[in-house]
């Protein structure tokens, strides 16, 4: 799945998944290439999806991040393996659910020679969480009640309530210099003031808002970084990245777009890598306009929606027809395979492609007659327009007429996020900013946020959310999520259609180590290394 | 034929020069300035209209740079408090007002996404890609297409004309899109010459990358500079003071240089202007196919993201720049016909 | 041919044909001419719209657009052209043979400095571009030579200086290279009157001093007895008649070349009916295969049209010569060139006793800076034929357009009808001046919407006083200018210029207006078919007692047209009175060199 | 200032810009094929909107001539359905541009005075800005769909047609037959419908070609940009816009549009100048 503009914001919360790692599906290219060892004067070369407007701290996320945190390390990092590892702090204590305390490794110094001190972790944090920010990580921060030096080296963070999702939200706070920050106000991360950090690489240029290239930090305190340079381009869309691949100037397109694997992989010399991503795309329905009130309505366009139509065309079927507005993958991981699979197909009986049983439950509906309704779609995203093209033909057929109207990510946020003013449904598209497996429910159950376009919840299952929080045993958390889905599958606000892969095409004299949904998250260069 | 029009002209009012009243005439600077400052003067309107109307559209326009800046995880409480950090809500008058009296200062403000000023991030894809795009562009195709115009206007009627002439329809019509994607698939994609994204690493290796979307733009214009300098350079030859001068035994260098190609400068220098002016959008469209980080990729970037004055900036600049061309438009046309020193009307 | 036979000939063309290629078949536009010119010799072709002069003109020239092509033997200097290269022939324009063109306003090149034209062509003895101080003194003598002695002309632009100025710049241009031949292609025809006259000198003089001889190209056989030696006639592509300038006025051989004579207006006596000759001239590609002229000859008869006419001599004068079959036949009629003289003008008393129709005093209008009209006093009495006579720029336009409404005075007053035109007249009163004087206007090619036909344009006018009827006040309208009722149904490309301008009278007269203001109706005509228009106007005055205002530069127009007549220079009546008073004893200056100019 | 002589045969030369008879003949094919493809769009073998999931991106094929595209929808049955708005957006947009321009052009030509000074500076000021300029800025923020495009497009390509017919205005205003007609007692309002618009008609026609070329690749290029049409239209720009991510899969779905569309353009294009230029001789040669 690809939206390149604006990348994953709505990302929640995570816990492991080499579960999830369903396989490499790697075309196994020609083995040919010797593969030599990685010299000394290794660039990397990526083509990402999309770059942000600036590269300050508060505008970077998603896909930006994993520019961002080679630049500006996090305290703790997340390996590609799933795993939480130190590296500006040297250890993490938790003494309580909601209590953190993070000391400081020693001796690291930003690229222009100054130390890192506590300041400039309490300042990030400030960054952050400070009144007004515009950070998009300002959510995510709301939790804490405080941010103390607690010792030399020493951060304390107290959060008002236990937060599973926190490690992941330290993992993408990478740290930034405060007295840089104080010297250029407001300018850092634009092309004349470029980030400064303590990473593994620093900027070496930023041109014009497509292009950013890094290089090595000699001074790093870790391990060698394995490349001389890393340049990342964002093209201006999915086209042109499948075009500047065919130029053979890069090393790898990473999150590539579905609908084109099939030109991707003929390109010779690339190889592809597919997984599974935490993500889904639905059709929401808004319990709070009418005629979508009315449950009848809502299972009449359930059983209109053809799943498998919409995989094939809009992503050329690289992906799997869900029951479910989160991955069972993500449940399974808790504890045992067999509820979740149960719970799922017993999903699917609403869910059933049945134009004519559709036609029967609106016949019963309040709107017996059919209606007109518009539905918004994302520019960004050419495959939820596709999506809605083939809703508009199968709702036509039990007489609702669907007119597609495409709008650009702000119109698209403002109208169906703020303002509320669309006509009631949507095809929209969700995505996982951790392998948290509750984030995406939270997100969706939820009043007020924007993965609830439905703005459908109940008391029920705003209390199960509150108590997964709280709950420390896998099991019991699975049984918990389980309620929850089972509660909202009743009363079809949703239609779960697909989760999507994502895809990284690769040169062949390199090889992809643990790709999963949140590659951006962790160190490229430690999922893209040199054929071996 | 009826009476040589001079004449009915001026017996229809009556008036021979011999009548002017003597302290009526003016100097030619005088003249010169008077339109030069008439000018600008009607560009600041223009220029305030302009501006003004782009910001009430922006403003009408749902969502704000607030939803770019903090995006979808933003509380109502924060997007408020960015929104009066940037006084988002305050009067439409007050707010334009503000862009306008620190515009009339030289300063455009500051992007709201991008966190830079408004003049440094313009300026920068200005002068990287744009400017250089539109420089190659224009001499692409006005110095190739005065010379198939030269060509095809000498050799009117043969078999050469009718080629330049059919083939420059096709050219000045195909719409710069496809031959923008028809160009970048030919000689890009399928045979490899030259690259077809981005801008490169700068110096040589961008104006490598501009060759391609030059020569799309060029495609157009070069069509319609051959055109419009062919049916020039034909009318000059029919006048009467071509013939004369070729009665005179004048050769032919002098003939083309300073009977045809002099008058027909002022004509060719008018529409070489509006052709860059028109140019404009299509700049637009050769970027994005292209994936150039000029003004056309940021103007579109910052209507997605609402950055009101990097929107209300880069329509002023463009607008700003549109007079200037004019401007100079006129100050050479002024330079190159005596007649408009001297006030009178001339057609171009 | 006597005296000029022993002068070397500079200029020799004989058999001269130029075709014209039109979807394959060749149309030819000359045919055949033979044009010998002796070294400062002024030899002048004349012809009307149509005769090829002009074409035959830029032949010499090697001029012609691509798409025609010549035939025949040009001998310049006794050295064959035909058919040398255009490098070759680029050496001899303007150091061998010379042209300037009729229109001086669009001859120079606009943007370069007079004197920066004069002396493009010059080259010193090593064929080296000149210094900027020797262009500039340069430029300073051949102006002299022409004529301007203000050495400040050389630094002016052409759109600075008056056409009779620029012709001079034209002609010092044309003769900087030194040619023996000068072609001088309608040079004066842009030109007022008096300008005329000095250009034509300013040429004589350039014969005398130079020894260019002079080919000049003209419509008008006044013109061309006044500077030529030989005349050579063209009609129709081909000449017609050739002889002594004296002999072709005193005895023409030609009928068309005797009808051309007495479709002249006299200037110094009124005639009772001036000479028309009926149809007009074969286009290109229809001439008749006889006699070009039969068709319109009243003296035609079977054997004229039966095969093309050779040139023969007359009367054994071996320098008159002339294509007509019956020559000594109608010689003797031919001669015969005094029509009826009117008697003293018969002034009617009773109009002279009735008060105005329009009357203006002091009417001046400015348009911005520029004065046209300085403050006229003029009366027009019902019945009364009065002139408007001036140059271009004299205002006499704009006094007749502020005469029928259509300009306002800026001041003084303009009673049209008891109207007063110079205030805001109602609706109704502007019907009444409507209904009291009508225009007909100047350009016969402009002043029918070529868009609308010959009906509708008339039904429009006739509309504004009935509606009934239309079609038939139609037809009485066009029988009373002398076209058939069917013209209704023609657009006006399909008619001739002296039709239109017939058609322009009638939608003029739709109104039944007490007066008609005429401005130059005749000026744009070809002799013949002037006479026609003006035989037309003069009836109507006799039969209908139509009154008019008649707008004109030419004073022979005058005499026959006119009872009394206003002279107007410069925005000023500078003398008013009787036509025959103020032609035969002018007391005013300006009139008097107005008359003294006029070629005879 | 007597009677200048009249050369029955120009000097000056006629071919001033004509084309081969066989381009304009094959321009006049391609406009009435398209023109058959409006009215008549069931000849289109396939609904051009029917999704067919099973038959997603084919190349050409005896069933599908040329091929599919990403919803498995008969790119031959769209490009003929494109027609549609291929001929009648620019049409609608060129024929309201010309009365707009027409009624203003004259009027202020006409009149002049006040009238004349106020239009003026108001195509002055939308001459500064490009049209398109305008409709990508004003349509992209504002999310506006077709109408607002077509207007825009309307209001700012109102200059040069209102200069030509405001000169065309003011050339004839004080021609004799016009003066003639006020001189008779017309109205000026019958004067400009009866004696003034007559005159315009060839170029009226002709326009209306030029206009119609200027407006489809307007229209189209917003297509392209993926603004004014709605997603998932049969219009040729959109096609290119959606379908070039598909470019290796099947090139006909975006080339065959894009053909289309250039054919058409240069057919009207090429309609409109030789109009214009028979016209054009008309007048010298009257």
């Amino acid at each position: 799945m690809s939206h390149p503009n604006p990348p994953r914001r709505w990302a929640r919360r995570a816990l492991i998944a080499s579960t999830l790692v369903v396989g490499l599906v790697g075309l196994s290219a020609c083995a040919t290439d010797p593969g030599g060892a990685a010299s000394d004067d290794r660039e990397l070369d990526l083509l990402i999806p999309a770059f942000p407007a600036s590269w300050d701290a508060r505008a970077t996320s998603g896909f930006y991040l994993t520019a961002q945190l080679l630049i500006n390390e996090p305290m703790v990092a997340l390996a590609p393996d799933g795993s939480f590892v130190p590296t500006l702090a040297e250890s993490v204590d938790q003494p309580d659910l909601s209590t953190y305390v993070y000391t400081l490794r020693e001796g690291v110094t930003f690229t222009d020679g100054s130390p890192l001190t506590v300041e400039d972790v309490l300042y990030t944090f400030d960054l952050h969480s400070a009144e007004g920010t515009t950070s998009f990580m300002a959510r995510y921060m709301a939790g804490i009640e405080s941010v103390e030096a607690t010792a030399d080296h020493e951060i304390t963070v107290k959060l008002a309530a236990p937060d599973p999702e926190w490690p992941y939200t330290i993992a993408r706070m990478g740290i930034v210099s405060a007295a840089y920050y104080d010297e250029h106000p407001e300018s850092v991360g634009t092309p004349d003031v470029p980030q400064l950090g303590t990473g593994p690489y620093t900027v070496e240029s930023i041109s014009a808002g497509s292009k950013l290239d890094l290089e090595r930090n000699d001074d790093y305190w870790g391990a060698k970084p394995e490349y001389d340079a890393i340049n990342f381009e964002a093209p201006a869309d999915d086209n042109a990245r499948l075009l500047a691949l065919q130029s053979g100037e890069y090393d790898a397109i990473l999150q590539a777009p579905l609908s084109q694997l099939s030109s991707l992989t003929s390109i010779p010399g690339y190889n592809l890598t597919e997984v599974p991503e935490v993500a889904t795309y639905r059709i929401s329905m808004d319990v709070t306009k009418a005629p979508f009130d009315d449950p009848a309505v809502r299972r009449a366009i359930a059983h209109a929606v053809d799943r498998e139509a919409m995989l094939e065309a809009a992503l050329s079927g690289h992906g799997t027809v869900s029951n479910g507005i989160v991955p069972a993958e993500l449940l399974i991981g808790l504890g045992e395979a067999q509820p979740v699979e149960d719970a799922y197909e017993s999903f699917g009986d609403s869910l059933t492609y049945d134009v004519d049983a559709a036609a029967e439950e609106l016949a019963a509906s309040s709107v017996p007659d059919g209606f007109a309704v518009e539905v918004l779609v994302q520019q960004s995203d050419p495959a939820q327009t596709l999506m809605a093209q083939i809703l508009a033909q199968s709702l036509a057929e039990i007489g609702i007429d669907v007119s597609v109207s495409q709008v650009d990510d702000n119109t698209f946020l403002s109208r169906l996020y703020l303002d509320k003013t669309g006509d009631g449904l949507v095809v929209f598209s969700f995505n996982a900013g951790s392998a948290e497996p509750a984030n995406m429910a939270r997100s969706a159950f939820t009043a007020g946020d924007f993965g609830n376009m439905e703005q459908f919840t109940t008391p029920a299952i705003t209390e199960a959310l509150q108590a997964y929080k709280s709950e420390e045993d896998d099991a019991a958390r699975q049984a918990l999520l389980l309620q929850i889905f089972a509660d909202a599958n009743a009363e079809v606000p949703y239609v779960p259609v697909f989760h999507p892969s994502v895809a990284a095409v690769v040169a062949d004299d390199l090889e992809v180590k643990d790709f999963t949904s949140f590659w951006w998250a962790s160190r490229i260069d430690e999922i893209i290394v040199p054929t071996a | 034929m009826s009476a040589p029009a001079a004449i009915s002209a001026a017996s229809e009012t009556g008036v021979v020069a011999s009548q002017r009243r003597p302290k009526a005439r003016r100097s030619s600077t005088g003249i010169v300035l008077r339109l030069i400052l008439t000018r600008l003067l009607t560009s600041l309107i223009v220029l305030f209209v302009v501006t003004f109307v782009i910001f009430l559209f922006v403003h009408a326009a749902p969502g704000g740079p607030e939803l770019a800046l903090a995006g979808v995880d933003a509380t109502p409480e924060q997007l408020a408090a960015i929104r009066a950090a940037y006084h988002l809500d305050d009067p439409l008058v007050l707010q334009y007002f503000r862009f306008i009296s620190g515009a009339l200062g030289g300063d455009l403000g500051a992007s709201i996404t991008m966190r830079e000023p408004v003049i440094t991030v313009v300026s920068r894809a200005a002068t990287s890609v744009t400017l250089p795009l539109i420089v190659m562009a224009w001499m692409l195709s006005v110095i190739p297409g005065v010379t198939l115009g030269y060509l095809s206007a000498r050799k009117r009627g043969s078999i050469t004309d009718r080629v330049i002439l059919t083939a420059t329809i096709l050219g000045a019509t195909a719409p710069v899109f496809a031959v923008g994607m028809f160009v970048s698939y030919v000689f890009g994609i399928q045979l490899g010459w030259l690259p077809f994204l981005g801008a490169g690493d700068g110096g040589l290796d961008t104006l490598r990358h501009l060759v391609l979307p030059a020569v799309t733009i060029a495609v157009v214009l070069l069509a319609s500079a051959t055109r419009v300098s062919r049916v020039r350079f034909i009318q000059v030859i029919e006048e009467d003071q071509y013939t004369f001068a070729r009665a005179r035994g004048l050769s032919r260098s002098y003939l083309w240089t300073r009977v045809v190609l002099k008058n027909a400068a002022v004509h060719l220098i008018t529409w070489s202007g509006s052709l860059v002016i028109g140019l404009i959008a299509g700049l637009i469209i050769v970027e994005q196919i292209y994936g150039l980080p000029g003004i056309g990729t940021l103007l579109i970037k910052a209507i997605g993201s609402r950055d009101i004055p990097l929107i209300q900036g880069i329509t002023l600049l463009i607008a700003i720049g549109v007079v200037l061309i004019n401007l100079v438009v006129d100050l050479l046309c002024i330079w190159v016909d005596p007649r408009i020193r001297k006030g009178m009307e001339v057609e171009r | 041919m006597t005296l000029i036979d022993d002068a070397p000939a500079v200029l020799e063309v004989a058999g001269l044909s130029v075709h014209a290629h039109r979807r394959d078949s060749p149309i030819s536009i000359t045919d055949d001419i033979d044009i010998r010119v002796a070294a400062g010799e002024a030899v002048a072709i004349v012809g009307e719209s149509g005769s090829g002069k002009s074409i035959t003109a830029r032949a010499l020239m090697h001029l012609l657009p691509k798409e025609l092509t010549t035939e025949g033997e040009l001998n310049l200097h006794g050295r064959s052209i035909s058919g040398i290269s255009e490098a070759a022939m680029r050496k001899l324009r303007g150091t061998e043979i010379a042209l300037v063109m009729q229109d001086p306003f669009t001859m120079l090149n606009p943007l370069e400095t007079c004197g920066a034209q004069l002396t493009a062509v010059l080259r010193d003895e090593n064929g080296k571009t000149l210094s900027r101080a020797e262009r500039r003194s340069e430029a300073v003598r051949r102006l002299a030579e022409v004529g301007i002695t203000d050495p400040a002309v050389a630094q002016r632009y052409p759109f600075e200086l008056s056409g009779g100025m620029r012709q001079r710049v034209g002609i010092a241009a044309a003769i900087a290279g030194k040619p023996r031949i000068l072609i001088a292609d309608e040079p004066t025809t842009a030109l007022d009157v008096t300008t005329q006259s000095e250009i034509l000198e300013l040429l004589h003089q350039l014969r005398v001093t130079h020894g260019i001889a002079l080919v000049l190209i003209t419509h008008d056989l006044r013109v061309a007895f006044s500077v030529a030696d030989r005349v050579y006639v063209m009609y129709a592509g081909e000449i017609v008649e050739t002889a002594r300038s004296a002999m072709l006025d005193e005895a023409p051989a030609h009928p068309y070349t005797a009808n051309l004579l007495l479709a002249e207006p006299p200037l110094e006596h009124r005639v009772e009916k001036l000479a028309e000759i009926p149809g007009s001239v074969p286009a290109p590609g229809e001439r008749p295969t006889g006699c070009r002229f039969a068709p319109r000859c009243t003296w035609a008869t079977q054997e004229c049209t039966t095969a093309p006419v050779a040139l023969t001599e007359v009367d054994g004068d071996s320098s008159h010569v002339a294509r007509c079959v019956r020559i000594d036949e109608i010689r003797a009629s031919l001669s015969d060139r005094v029509p009826v003289i009117a008697g003293p003008r018969d002034e009617s008393q009773d109009a002279r006793a009735q008060s105005p129709v329009i009357t203006t005093r002091d009417a001046a209008r400015t348009f911005g800076e520029k004065v046209a009209v300085v403050g006229a006093t003029i009366e027009v009495r019902p019945g009364e034929s009065v002139g408007i006579v001036g140059e271009s720029g004299s205002g006499k336009t704009t006094l007749a357009r502020m005469l029928v409404g259509l300009t306002r005075p800026s001041s003084g007053s303009v009673r049209v009808g008891g109207i007063e035109l110079a205030g805001s007249p109602s609706r109704a009163e502007w019907e009444t001046v409507r209904n009291t004087v009508q225009m007909v206007f100047q350009d016969p090619y402009s002043t029918l919407n070529p868009s609308r036909s010959i009906g509708s344009t008339l039904r429009d006018a006739l509309r504004m006083v009935s509606t009934s009827d239309l079609d038939n006040r139609v037809g009485e309208l066009l029988e009373r200018v002398g076209l058939p009722t069917h013209y209704a149904r023609r657009m006006p490309v399909q008619l001739s210029g002296g039709e239109r301008q017939r058609v322009s009278i009638a939608r003029g007269l739709a109104r039944e207006p007490d007066v008609l203001v005429c401005d130059e109706v005749v000026s744009a005509l070809d002799v013949s078919v002037q006479a026609r228009v003006l035989n037309l106007l003069r009836d109507l005055q006799r039969d209908t007692g139509l009154g008019f205002v008649f707008i004109t530069h030419d004073l022979a127009v005058v005499r026959q047209m006119t009872d009394r007549v206003y002279v107007m220079n410069r925005g000023v009546v500078v003398e008013h009175g009787n036509t025959d008073d103020v032609l035969d004893s002018p007391t005013d200056a300006y009139t008097q060199r107005l008359l003294a100019s006029i070629p005879r | 200032m007597t009677a200048p002589a009249t050369v029955a045969i120009p000097l000056r030369t006629e071919k001033k810009r004509r084309l081969p008879p066989i381009t304009i003949s094959i321009a006049f094919a391609v406009l009435a094929i398209a023109l058959v493809m409006v009215f008549f769009p069931q000849i289109a073998p396939y609904d051009p909107n029917f999704i067919d999931a099973t038959a997603i991106l084919q190349g050409p094929s005896p069933a599908h001539l040329l091929g599919t595209d990403q919803l498995g929808r008969d790119v031959f049955s769209r490009v003929i359905a494109g027609a549609g708005t291929a001929v009648l957006a620019p049409l609608l947009l060129a024929t309201g541009t010309i009365v707009v321009a027409v009624l203003l052009g004259l009027a202020a030509g006409y009149a002049r005075g006040w009238v004349d000074g106020v239009l003026g500076r108001v195509i002055d000021v939308l001459y500064a800005i490009p049209a398109l300029l305008v409709a990508i800025v004003v349509v992209g923020v504002t999310g506006g769909g077709f109408t607002m495009a077509l207007g825009i497009l309307l209001i700012f390509g109102l200059p040069s047609p209102f200069r030509l017919f405001r000169a065309a205005g003011m050339e004839r205003v004080n021609l004799p037959y016009m003066e003639a007609a006020r001189a008779i007692g017309l109205s000026h309002l019958r004067i400009i419908f009866t004696q003034l618009l007559p005159t315009l008609r060839p170029l009226l026609v002709s326009l209306l070609f030029l206009q119609f070329t200027y407006g489809l690749i307007e229209v189209s290029s917003l297509s392209f940009l993926g603004l004014g049409v709605p997603p998932g239209s049969a219009d040729w720009g959109r096609m290119m816009f959606e379908n070039r991510a598909t470019l290796s899969s099947n090139v006909w779905a975006t080339a065959a549009p894009g053909l289309a569309l250039v054919l058409l353009a240069v057919s009207t294009n090429v309609i409109g100048d030789w109009m214009y230029n028979s016209h054009e001789m008309k007048e010298k040669h009257r």
